[in-house]
């Protein structure tokens, strides 16, 4: 399944890209997403203690089940106010 | 409990949105906080930060916090306002009105709401280098 | 620290105030509290409160928690303002404004000066029956 | 020495009256004055574990030695805001 993913602040510099697509395989973790991105994108390993990853709008963790069509979001921590 | 979220480039008018408070006879106590861009991050001159948003998850979060602070204090209207885009050092970027019947929850309620907006809300900060520039 | 300190019958214009806050790159946060007269006081209906202020003493007790502000925590600035005579049910009887470098003590410090202002400045109010009177 | 009184807020209804003056002797006390405030306005009585005490514009205790010309105020607990 296709799995698309957007990058947020920072990320976007470390990437060099605001978006990217992953092809995985059914009841792929986001953990299994991570290890691919990771290995696609280098700079982002140093960041993955802090990273922060959402499934539409929600914040899901490492274990979470990926499906179809999920959209996922990795940034840093945030900073508002 | 009356809510209204606000995420928008235009400059906050504080003046008006004090001016524009709901009257009530049985609310004791309005608390507000204005969040100001200052002049310096992490020790150097800045002239703004650049605010970054992922806007619906931003509202779907905003509003998760708003349904938790509903049931955490009997508070009567919560109005934020969050600036995105380039805000000058000296201008505000977030703007907090928190309406209950007593004071105690009204700033237990406002110090909450920011402390988690800072932990949950999608929304990052870039600090543009320069000179701050003073308002006169 | 700017200070500024007014006890008058003149209704309070908060969004004035709010306009007149002195611009900085310097600080952070500012915290405002408004207290609103009640259209109840001990579970009675209530028209208005009258505020009986005792004024040389109230302004030396409001200028001691002002020096010990300072001392206490870095505040740029606090301007304060209490409403005496007859106060309306709806209407505000009290403001005011700390301007800090950062959230955490601004609200500490604004807290701080309201409930030692209710321990020491010789302030009373006498409810005024009736029923309230709702602005719109 | 003549020693002037201020009443505030309703201990103005518990005596009657806004100021009242006593005579005292030289290096009398607030605790002096209270017991002849006492008896001349007995329903200040009832209030006295809730009395507070200034003279001029600061705050004393009852065993505060009064001079000639002190201003003592007598008022309920405050309750601005």
């Amino acid at each position: 399944m296709q799995i698309r993913v957007q990058f947020w602040s920072y990320f976007k510099e470390l990437t060099g890209c605001a978006q990217a697509t992953e092809e995985l395989v059914e009841k792929a973790t986001i953990a299994d997403l991570l290890q691919r991105l990771h290995a696609r994108f280098p700079k982002l390993v140093s960041m993955q203690n802090s990273t922060l990853i959402a499934v539409g709008v929600e914040y899901q963790g490492r274990d979470y089940v990926l499906k179809a069509g999920d959209e996922v979001s990795l940034f840093p921590p945030v900073q508002g106010g | 409990m009356h809510r209204s979220l606000t995420i928008s480039a235009a400059p906050i008018d504080e003046a008006d949105l004090v001016a524009a408070r709901a009257s009530s006879t049985t609310m004791g106590a309005a608390v507000y906080f204005s969040g100001i861009v200052r002049g310096s991050e992490d020790a150097q001159p800045i002239s703004a930060l650049e605010y970054e948003c992922f806007r619906p998850m931003a509202e779907h979060q905003f509003h998760r916090l708003f349904d938790e602070l509903e049931c955490r204090w009997p508070i009567a209207s919560v109005r934020l306002v969050h600036r995105i885009g380039v805000v000058k050092a000296g201008e505000a970027s977030l703007w907090v009105e928190i309406v209950a019947p007593h004071r105690g929850e009204a700033f237990a309620a406002c110090q909450w709401l920011i402390d988690e907006m800072k932990r949950v809300v999608p929304i990052w900060k870039k600090p543009l280098p320069g000179q701050p520039v003073p308002r006169h």
